[in-house]
């Protein structure tokens, strides 16, 4: 049986300190954008945190929601791609491929949840900032669409380590950057596929739900509400 | 007769007009996210511009030349500056994991440093010329500035691993062609996603596009 | 290739002219098959050829038709199934999809063979061997005989002259020269 | 009866002769104007094609896109153009279909749209990828990355169903100038002459040749129709099958054909307003066909009003949480002031003009169309660029400002499809000789007159819209 | 046009010209010997020690081989070398327990900034100006030990001061070390939102004059005034780590968690109940809950001991602070006041979390004192789910200092700038040495830094950048990054532990920096005399290894034969923890006679009907007091409630900008007595109606390409005011006017309403 990788994000946990936007910068090479394009709104985000204001002063509350590609078993985006750019892979991902991808954009139009990211341009960095760059994971040109790979880079290194040991993948071994950062734990990933995994305890408890279940996407990520 | 050319004329400036309007007016009012200019400021005059952000790594192309080449595939056959001899190399009984040391435990095979070569070449063969340009370099505390044989442009996204490769039991042959035949190294094999995938689909090993593409 | 034509200013008279030339073909030794009929439009009424004109176009396009949409979902099946790359929890071979596919291409099936039995049946594009005379295009009716190598000149002018014809002009060996005829020889 | 009969075809024969100069007479002769109006187009097009080059090298970031507006001006050209293209195919294969007499001038200069709106609409989805340069990547052929296209994406859909248009379209549109460029060769000497002799494909106009033009003309009519509507009905479905609020309904197909026709017969009026001015088809193209044309796009002005109102019922109705914001801001909020032009366009202002039976003149016809093509490309883009902006997530709304580039890619290639159209008037008689018979285009009672064109099988025309002229 | 955008178009152009002549670059370099190897492609994780805040986090670093442009010895060219790729925490780490926050994570860009200063400079232009020239190592040092030795062998009074951020670990005993070679040297320590109240008052009430830390991840209750504890303050990741424990780490005990704070933060939107009350009221409530606890007989008022002691009235049962007396001068309703303080007992575990604006208030020790008094009072000091404070290393203090070396004199910046403007002579600081501390941009304009730095006459900067500080330079020597040099830390809280974080460079230095440590080191050997008396390590690391191979004698993570072995050890582990929790202590004796505070209030600077607003500057959840600003990760990373990024903007109520007519983004001015700012407007529905609030952190008129020329620096408008109990700055004590000028832009990342309501969005 297939890993079917997924993730559970306790929004009773998160506190919305970012940790995981920046992660995810540093591991995926994402790239920033500038003052002017960012007014565009042409950020780069594979993660953000959507906060929703509720009530008015003085009984204000914010909600924070961590929102990242939602890797869904049914992905909208997937079928428009006309390149097969976007596709699902026999363990539950969304896969980007960024060499196949034309830049139609459809698969980002077709996503409910606008997570999907485009280059506008082929990013660059003010040297030697490209020093920090990740050699395990492709910088994107522009024209292409890129999101949240679930660090399929780490997942992928993971079982070749496995392999090396001559042993299957542990609950634990894969920690995408996002998961690695989050201070407050609110965030788990590993293996649905698999009862034991924390995750799949997790993703069983009465708070979980889908970010936009009535879609019928099927999300591989499940949030456990704020009570 | 005129009456109607005239609407013409007008009903073409309307259109324009809208489009302008559209464009310029319209339709990116207020709430969205561009918001263009950012005037927040403070009153003391700002006494240096900021250096002016210089481009140094993208994935585009430095010049158009550039682009038509990755567009056709073309890779220009690479030019050494020493001309190693793997085939003596071979011959004096080397293994290629003695200098491509990475080769068994990560992504990259790696090339050694002068000073590795230099251990043997100290005194083997010290007195041939290209021994000598090694010597040359290590006496200026410099690495040699070897040129890479096999590589993939960065649109095509590529990923390799060459230690699962090597446990799997792939010789070296299998994508580098025989080198105890080659001197300087060549091309010798076209690592064609063809190439990947005909061995992966003989071998029955995992054709995701995300196992080599991310 | 040997030929000659008359040409004539109304539609009439060219019926007529062909209606004497078929009665007459034993007279004057032709073949029906080898009168010739040409228009700048299509010519209207009975007797000018149209009902000899039958055509399974139609039927051939049906058939491009089957073809096109067979093509369709050959096209859509094998090749989906040679990388099968699951998108949307959809099938590998998505039936409503590929029932566009088929759809398209029935159609694109049935266009490219009505062009190309079109092409084929009328004979197009011919360069060579056509009997032709500019008049046509300012409004005349040619009528006339094809045979290969063979004398008609005499009698048939003077059928065609009898007919009305304004002209009668004959083609002779492969260069095509054009030769005015005058009636009454 | 001889006798008359060769007088009565003489006056045809002169009368058709006339035809025939009137109509060939742009081809041979050039006037200063022509010039000019190409110079002009050329001078709008390249800059276009600069700017296109410019964003191919750049990046696309150069046009006003953004996250999450990813398509903006030139899907909404992509689709405002295919809209066009159904002026000529579907409403000549209409009216050939029920054999409308007065569309033979008409057939002609409408098939042109369609086939230079689809050339037009058509380099849209290239212009508008990320990386333009690998736009093959759409068309399946074998190639050693094993990948073929994905047969589930409607743009594959799209490519195909333009693909079989266009060859269904170029192809309705020659068949019938063969007959016509023969004309011309006969017409014409040195490099022309021989140019036409290659494209008249040696044509001679047998009885056999004019029975399979006529009897390959009625094949295409009949399945040209289901492809055109099938082609906008795809390009709806780029927008229907993708989740987004305000895109995802099935009306989407019928509500786009039937703009697709308005739009097209609104671009066939003006361009049949501008050839009779330009080319003094005065005679040939006269206040009837301005005045069916108009009663036509009435009757598609009710239908468009009748979808835009069904459409927006349903979702007003059922009041759903993601869809409203889409829907509210294009009713009342940014994008009100455009819909509600929209809609005096496409409804207010041309339903009273072609209603009124005086108004519906040439000038007031041409009006009415103007309007409509402007109105509908207004629709276009209130489809697409509002529900973009207003997705599931308020958090991720965003908006859409074009730059420079994009409007002058837009204006580029709209002179690029006038410019196509004037050279083909140019090179082509606008109006199909063959088919326009002395006579016949005289008036509309004369028309309706008249009644058979000779051809086996075929309906008396006038039956349906030539009758009551 | 972009210049970008040109150069493209002209190599479009040129492409017919230039077939095939272009060349690789990176081909036309030297390539050096690679000074380390690495498995190309592999990655070792490294320690390392995290100087993003003062939390004092452990790091683990990422390090990869690449292609590095460098100069080595006057050349430039390729070498390869480990290069840090990515920062996580350490998952040893007591404090961080492997965490870290987006600050921390965008630490790399420090090193790779593409505006680092890359070698020795030396001012050639009018100071201020910004001109320099790159000089060598060899000059710069010598020149330092030109303009030191006089002060070293004449010993004049107060002729050297060393400005700084608060220093940490070992490199503040070797400043000291360094400073004592001079006599009346001075330390002079600036941290713009720095906490000297509290540790006063928490040296007063528990006798640990350092921050506290709280056990939250065992706590029921959490009350906390003010404090951004989850975003900024303190040791925010050891917070996060324990604050999601406390909300779903033990299964059907749920903590809960009060805020009380008139401006929303990142912390207070993860309230279970927020309740905005009157800036500088805090202590009043504190005190109004403990009163309510007391009379109602919940808890006996004398359990809170010491702390309780320090509030006048408390053993009377606190009379002046009656629920409905402070619900007048909070803003609090009464009946809440009660519930929570009733709540607060029931809940079994409670803590109370002071920090941040409330302590910026002229009554900042009262509030900070009355919050300590309900800590004690909850009985959660020292004890699970409570505060207690983090143990120092168990290593002889006394070795910090030679003996007969006097402790140089340490002053705040106020100070120091007084100093030097009203001396008669007015060169008595000869040379001022500065490390990080940037007050010319974070300290109020009121104090006149500036104009002070101007009359030093030499002034030597160990930044890394060019800001508004270092560009007064003189003489500027730059550091390593955290990355490529030693470092240690003794984290002040977030652990119960003591912890010793420590770590050796993770890479090798990219540009020619040299570590202030060893620059130090070096230059006192080259004055010789007393101050090489001090210093007597050859290098930083040998001082370090001196310093910490004692602790192989204490019982903690490591167990070591020899000292070699354990410096190997500790090196490796990235620090020393001791293993058994040195159990956090009680309350300590009482402190000194102190007369206990009687209620006060806090002093606004600026008329309430002139300036009718309170201003509440806050620090920036992206740049802290502005030293990220020149991150583009961080710049461009959205401030989680108004979502803005690459901006700074000025916080308003919805209908009190609907009252003055400013809408959303428009450009606003905010002046008060002092000076006045401009930003646009966010109108957040989480901010009291009578308050504006700003973030600090942008404004720079010098840091980089990123943060120069970006935003507004709030600081301008801010009143000189202190707290009267520390003389640090009362930050926010200024009330303010605004008004709309123009119509402003902001960059926010989200495009959506703020109106818009979350619970009708997913189920």
């Amino acid at each position: 049986m297939a890993h079917q990788w997924g993730m559970v994000i306790d929004l009773d946990r998160c506190t919305g300190c970012e940790a995981c936007v920046v992660a995810c910068h540093a591991e995926n090479n994402i790239a920033t954008v500038s003052p002017e394009e960012a007014a565009r709104g042409r950020t780069m985000h594979w993660i953000h945190v959507e906060r929703h204001w509720e009530g008015e002063y003085p009984n204000v509350r914010a909600r924070f929601r961590p929102v990242l590609c939602q890797q869904c078993g049914a992905a909208p985006c997937e079928p428009v791609c006309p390149t097969y750019a976007s596709y699902h892979t026999a363990e539950g991902l969304n896969a980007q491929v960024y060499n196949r991808c034309i830049g139609t954009r459809y698969c980002a139009n077709a996503c409910p949840y606008t997570v999907r990211v485009f280059n506008w341009f082929s990013p660059e960095w003010d040297k030697p900032l490209h020093l920090q760059l990740n050699p395990d994971v492709s910088v994107r040109e522009g024209g292409v669409m890129e999101k949240c790979t679930f660090c399929s880079q780490r997942i992928t290194a993971a079982e070749i380590h496995a392999q090396a040991e001559n042993r299957e993948l542990r609950d634990g071994d894969v920690t995408p950057a996002c998961v690695q950062s989050c201070p407050a734990g609110a965030m788990v990933f590993g293996d649905l596929s698999d009862p034991t995994s924390q995750v799949s305890r997790l993703a069983r408890l009465a708070r979980g739900s889908k970010l936009l279940e009535e879609l019928g996407t099927l999300p591989a990520i499940t949030y456990l509400e704020r009570e | 007769m005129r009456g109607y050319s005239r609407a013409i004329i007008l009903a073409l400036i309307a259109t324009l007009v809208t489009l302008a309007g559209l464009s310029w007016a319209g339709i990116a009012h207020s709430r969205g996210k561009a918001i263009l200019r950012q005037t927040a400021f403070v009153q003391n005059p700002i006494h240096s511009v900021p250096a002016t952000p210089s481009s140094v790594f993208t994935t585009a192309h430095a010049s158009f030349n550039d682009a038509v080449r990755e567009f056709l595939g073309l890779q220009s056959t690479p030019v050494q500056p020493i001309a190693f001899n793997h085939r003596i190399h071979i011959q004096k009984g080397l293994q290629c994991t003695t200098c491509h040391t990475g080769v068994t435990q990560g992504p990259d095979a790696g090339i050694p440093s002068t000073n590795f070569c230099m251990v043997c070449h100290q005194v083997i063969a010290a007195q041939k010329p290209e021994i000598k340009k090694l010597a040359a370099y290590a006496a200026k505390g410099q690495d040699i500035p070897w040129q890479r044989v096999y590589w993939f442009y960065p649109s095509t996204h590529v990923r390799f691993w060459h230690s699962p490769h090597i446990r799997a039991g792939l010789g070296c042959e299998q994508c580098h062609g025989n080198l105890a035949q080659q001197t300087v190294a060549v091309r010798s094999k076209d690592l064609t996603m063809n190439f990947c995938l005909n061995c992966h689909v003989a071998k029955r090993v995992s054709v995701e596009c995300i196992t080599c593409h991310f | 290739m040997d030929a000659i034509y008359g040409l004539f200013s109304s539609s009439d008279a060219a019926r007529h002219a062909l209606a004497a030339l078929r009665t007459g073909s034993p007279e004057l030794g032709i073949k029906k098959e080898s009168i010739i009929v040409i228009s700048s439009a299509p010519l209207e009424g009975e007797g000018l050829g149209w009902e000899e004109q039958r055509s399974r176009m139609p039927w051939l396009a049906v058939l491009g038709g089957l073809v096109g949409a067979t093509t369709g979902y050959a096209l859509a099946s094998f090749t989906q199934r040679a990388y099968p790359l699951p998108t949307g929890g959809m099938p590998i071979v998505a039936p409503w999809p590929t029932g566009i596919v088929m759809y398209e291409l029935m159609m694109l099936g049935a266009i490219l063979t009505t062009i190309v039995t079109f092409l084929i049946t009328a004979r197009l594009p011919r360069y060579r061997d056509r009997i032709y005379d500019p008049e046509v295009s300012y409004g005349k009716v040619l009528v006339g005989v094809a045979e290969a190598d063979r004398d008609l000149s005499a009698k048939v002018t003077q059928r065609l002259y009898e007919q009305g014809a304004e002209q009668v002009k004959e083609i002779t060996g492969h260069q095509e020269r054009l030769r005015e005829r005058q009636p009454g020889i | 009866m001889a006798p008359n009969s060769v007088t009565q075809t003489n006056v045809i024969d002169q009368e058709a002769e006339r035809i025939r100069e009137d109509l060939l007479r742009p081809l041979f002769r050039t006037s200063w104007r022509f010039y000019t109006v190409v110079g002009v187009l050329v001078a709008i097009g390249l800059p276009g094609l600069a700017a296109f080059i410019y964003q191919s090298y750049s990046g696309l970031g150069v046009a006003g896109l953004s996250n999450p507006v990813f398509w903006g001006f030139y899907i909404t050209n992509f689709v405002f153009w295919i809209g066009i293209s159904h002026a000529g195919t579907l409403i000549s294969a209409i009216l050939r279909l029920v054999n409308a007499g007065w569309r033979r001038p008409v057939t002609r200069c409408a098939e042109a749209i369609t086939v230079f709106a689809l050339v037009i609409g058509g380099q849209f989805p290239v212009i508008h990828l990320g990386r333009p340069w690998l736009f093959f990547w759409l068309i399946p052929y074998p190639s050693e990355r094993h990948i073929w296209p994905n047969f589930r994406s409607p743009l594959l859909w799209d490519f195909l169903a333009i693909s079989t248009y266009i060859t269904g379209s170029v192809t309705f549109l020659l068949l019938p100038i063969i007959p016509d460029w023969a004309t011309v060769r006969d017409r014409s000497t040195g490099l022309r002459k021989r140019i036409y002799t290659v494209l008249a494909l040696g044509w001679q106009g047998t009885p056999r040749e004019w029975h399979r033009l006529e009897t390959a003309m009625s094949i295409m009519t009949v399945a040209i129709i289901p492809v055109a509507v099938s082609v906008h009905s795809i390009v709806s479905w780029d927008f229907a099958m993708a989740l987004v609020p305000g895109w995802h309904s099935t009306v989407f197909g019928p509500y786009f054909v039937v703009g697709a026709i308005f739009s097209g017969i609104a671009a066939l009026i003006i361009a049949m307003a501008l050839l009779r001015k330009f080319l003094h088809l005065e005679e040939y193209l006269t206040p009837v066909h301005f005045n069916n044309l108009g009663k036509l796009l009435l009757l598609m002005s009710l239908l468009w009003f009748y979808f835009v109102f069904a459409e927006r019922l349903t979702v007003w109705y059922g009041n759903e949480t993601a869809e409203m914001p889409g829907f509210w801001s294009v009713q009342r909020g940014q994008f009100a002031g455009l819909f509600w032009t929209m809609v005096a366009c496409n409804f207010l202002i041309p339903f009273p003009i072609l209603a009124i039976k005086k108004l519906r003149t040439i000038t007031g016809t041409v009006i009415a169309s103007a309007t409509v093509v402007v109105g509908m490309w207004l629709e276009r883009f209130l489809i697409v660029v509002p529900s973009l902006e207003h997705k599931f997530l308020p958090y991720n709304w965003g908006s859409y400002r074009p730059t420079w580039v994009e409007i002058t890619i837009m204006v580029g290639t709209a002179a690029g499809m006038v410019l196509l159209y004037v050279l083909f008037a140019k090179f082509v008689p606008i109006i199909s000789m063959w088919e326009l018979r002395g006579g016949e285009h005289a008036t509309a009672a004369e028309v309706a007159a008249r009644g058979v064109v000779g051809r086996s099988g075929a309906v008396p025309d006038a039956t349906l819209l030539g009758t009551n002229g | 046009m972009r210049r970008r955008d040109f150069l493209k178009i002209a190599a479009v152009g040129g492409a017919a010209v230039t077939i095939d002549g272009c060349g690789d670059h990176a081909t036309q370099l030297i390539h050096f010997i690679p000074e380390e190897t690495l498995i190309p492609g592999l990655a070792v994780w490294r320690p390392g020690v995290c100087n993003q805040c003062s939390a004092g986090c452990g790091l683990q670093v990422k390090v990869m081989q690449g292609d590095a442009e460098v100069v080595r010895n006057g050349q430039s060219g390729l070498i390869k070398m480990g290069l840090a790729k990515k920062l996580e925490g350490n998952p040893q780490h007591p404090v961080n327990h492997g965490k870290l926050c987006a600050r921390g994570q965008a630490g790399l860009q420090v090193t790779y900034n593409p505006d680092r200063i890359q070698q020795p400079l030396k001012r050639t232009g009018e100071r201020g100006a910004g001109q320099f020239a790159r000089i060598g190592w060899d000059e710069a040092i010598e020149n330092l030990v030109t303009h030191l030795s006089p002060l070293a062998s004449e010993h004049p009074p107060q002729s050297l001061a060393f400005l700084t951020r608060p220093l940490m670990g070992q490199r503040r005993t070797l400043v000291e070390r360094f400073l004592s070679g001079f006599n009346g040297a001075q330390m002079v320590s600036f941290e713009p939102f720095d906490d000297s109240v509290l540790r006063e008052a928490n040296r007063l009430s528990f006798g640990h004059s350092q921050l506290p830390t709280f056990d939250l991840a065992r706590s029921n209750y959490v009350v906390c005034f003010g404090a951004d504890f989850l975003g900024t303050w303190n040791s925010p990741v050891a917070h996060n780590v324990g604050y999601g424990a406390m909300r779903q780490g033990r299964p059907g005990n749920r903590g809960k968690f009060v805020q009380v704070e008139c401006r929303m933060s990142q912390t207070g939107a993860n309230a279970d109940e927020w309740i905005p009350a009157q800036l500088g009221t805090e202590g009043h409530l504190a005190l109004a809950f403990a009163h309510v606890i007391v009379n109602e007989h919940l808890v006996k008022a004398e359990s809170a001991g010491t702390a309780g002691s320090r509030i006048d009235g408390w053993s009377k049962g606190l009379p002046d602070y009656s629920p409905d007396a402070v619900a007048r001068k909070t803003g609090v309703a009464a009946e809440i006041i009660t519930r929570l303080a009733r709540e607060m007992v029931t809940a079994g575990s409670g803590v109370a979390i002071v920090g941040g604006a409330p302590l910026a208030q002229t009554n900042g020790l009262f509030t900070a004192l009355a919050v300590n008094a309900l800590n004690e009072l909850l009985g959660g000091v020292g004890r699970p789910g409570g505060v207690c404070f983090s143990p120092g290393l168990p290593l002889d203090e006394s070795k910090r200092r030679p003996a007969n070396a006097a402790e140089p004199r340490l002053i705040s910046v106020r100070t120091f700038a007084e100093q030097v403007l009203s001396a008669r002579e007015p060169d008595t600081i000869k040379v001022l040495l500065v490390n990080g501390a940037n007050p010319v941009f974070a300290a109020p304009t009121g104090w006149r830094v500036r104009e002070a730095l101007d009359k030093v006459p030499f002034i030597v900067s160990f930044g890394n950048f060019l800001d508004e500080t270092s560009n007064l330079a003189d003489l500027i020597l730059p550091d390593h990054s955290y990355l490529e040099s030693w470092m240690d830390d003794v984290p002040e809280s977030g652990t119960v532990d003591a912890v010793l974080s420590i770590a050796p460079p993770a890479m090798l230095s990219l540009h020619e920096t040299r570590a202030l440590p060893d620059v130090l080191l070096d230059v006192s050997r080259h004055l010789g005399g007393e101050a090489s008396k001090a210093l007597p390590w050859k290098s930083y690391e040998e001082m370090l290894q001196a310093t910490f191979t004692p602790l192989r004698h204490s019982v903690g993570s490591i167990a070591a034969d020899t000292d070699e072995e354990f410096w190997g050890k500790l090196k490796q582990q990235g620090g020393w923890w001791s293993s058994n929790r040195v159990g956090p202590p009680k309350s300590s004796p009482p402190v000194a006679s102190f007369a206990p505070v009687k209620s006060e209030d806090p002093t606004w600077d600026g008329a309430a009907t002139e300036y009718p607003f309170q201003f509440l500057p806050y620090v920036s959840q992206q740049f802290l007091d502005g030293t990220h600003a020149n991150l583009s990760w961080l710049q461009e990373l959205p401030e989680v409630l108004s979502t803005a990024i690459w901006s700074s903007w000025v916080e308003i109520n919805p209908q009190t900008a609907a009252r003055l007519a400013i809408g959303q983004g428009d450009l606003v001015e905010v002046s008060s007595q002092h000076g006045r700012v401009r930003a646009p407007a966010v109108l957040s529905p989480g901010i009291a109606p009578d308050v504006l609030a700003m973030p600090a952190g942008q404004g720079h008129e010098e840091y980089g390409r990123y943060a120069t020329g970006r935003g507004a620096n709030p600081v301008h408008v801010l009143a000189p005011q202190m707290a009267t109990a520390t003389g640090s700055l009362a930050w926010a004590s200024t009330r303010v006017k605004v008004a709309r000028v123009g119509s402003g832009d902001l960059i926010l990342f989200s495009g959506g309403p703020t109106e818009f309501r979350a619970e009708k969005l997913s189920r």
